[in-house]
């Protein structure tokens, strides 16, 4: 079940599927949030034509199982997914999914907006932009 | 042997994501770095950078640490996953 | 456009096609963040078998295409939806989707939380609960 | 004429979601309503509650608000949406 929540993948994943997989805890869950963060078109100021990300396989998903387990016991929510992508990914297409459920919405607000700033501060997945002048990894994002 | 692993730049201006190093003992993180600096000049900076964190066998780890034979050494440039 | 955005609705609604809808807005959009209200089985304590939704035709369309105008000009955000059903809702369907789509996550996910405590604050819409001891329509929620 | 909305348990209370009022000119929101409870006197406390909301013409309005000829009027009891 956790492994089925928290992943990290190349293939694209459905918001859908995921909302329905954290829903699936719980009777009790009146509110899901979602955050998607997705390729886009400018970075920086500079055109950007395509992503490529890269993780530490093994470290990278145990950080994400962790961060749903300290989002689980200091957070009052029912259940937590976390996916995210590797590999080439397209402008406009979704690159991490983080969804939290709770019976109310404050509690899935902040426990989801915690977890997506935790996963870019203890995650190791590294960006690499497509720029005019080439590749550029991405030395770090707020 | 210790396995040391670069990642993302580091790896880019390594030209390998792995090298091997046989330590006698135990040695700490900032000493295998000295070591790897030899074989890698090119990355010297990004090596000593504050904003590089390390990790051992897939933990964070203190720069002081130590690293014994067997353990997995990350080099790890910020992240920007998300 | 904006009239698929904002909508009273019978029938569910899928996340992933609100998503998609909001995303459609720009190349620039980096974060989404999802707000989904969905049917809990217990409501202050009460078990709770079905839920029927009853709006103001009009004036509830109307307020909800308010909500979104004035989260345009309030947030930096770039797009935003919002779909509401009405009529018999089952434990578990989903009620209500927001999406809050920008460049930057912070500016999404201030957005969304607002504009769900806004709707609940603004819009004539109603709750009745089916209970043990039949149904009861609900006075306010937080 | 001014058209008179009942919603949720206003409209369960009266037993119907919408009666027509002949008015002389311009009455407030609380000439209308004392006129509404004399024909439902079991809506008075919801209508004299301070959470009751009315709309005239489907804006929100003061119970001081001005009603006249062709208006429709609002009774709207807390919200639960969402």
């Amino acid at each position: 079940m956790t492994q089925d929540l928290v992943r990290i993948q190349v293939k694209p994943f459905s918001a859908e599927r995921e909302i329905e997989l954290a829903k699936k805890a719980s009777k009790g869950i009146g509110a899901v949030v979602v955050f998607i963060g997705t390729g886009r078109d400018i970075s920086k100021g500079v055109e950007i034509s395509g992503l490529d990300f890269e993780h530490y396989p093994g470290m990278a998903e145990k950080k994400l199982l962790e961060i749903r387990e300290r989002a689980l016991v200091n957070f009052d929510i029912i259940e937590m997914g976390i996916v995210h992508r590797i590999g080439k990914i397209d402008i406009g297409e979704d690159i991490v999914l983080i969804t939290a459920a709770s019976a109310h919405r404050n509690d899935a607000f902040m426990a989801c907006e915690w977890a997506i700033t935790e996963l870019k501060r203890v995650t190791p997945i590294w960006k690499s932009e497509t720029t005019k002048s080439g590749d550029v990894w991405v030395s770090a994002t707020p | 042997m210790v396995t040391v692993r670069f990642f993302a730049m580091l790896k880019g201006l390594a030209g390998t994501d792995e090298r091997l190093y046989k330590i006698d003992g135990q040695v700490t993180v900032e000493d295998l770095k000295a070591m790897i600096k030899r074989d890698f000049p090119g990355l010297g900076a990004l090596l000593d950078s504050r904003s590089l964190l390390v990790s051992i066998n897939q933990e964070f780890a203190q720069k002081g640490a130590l690293v014994k034979d067997g353990d997995e050494v990350g080099f790890l440039p910020p992240f920007s996953g998300g």
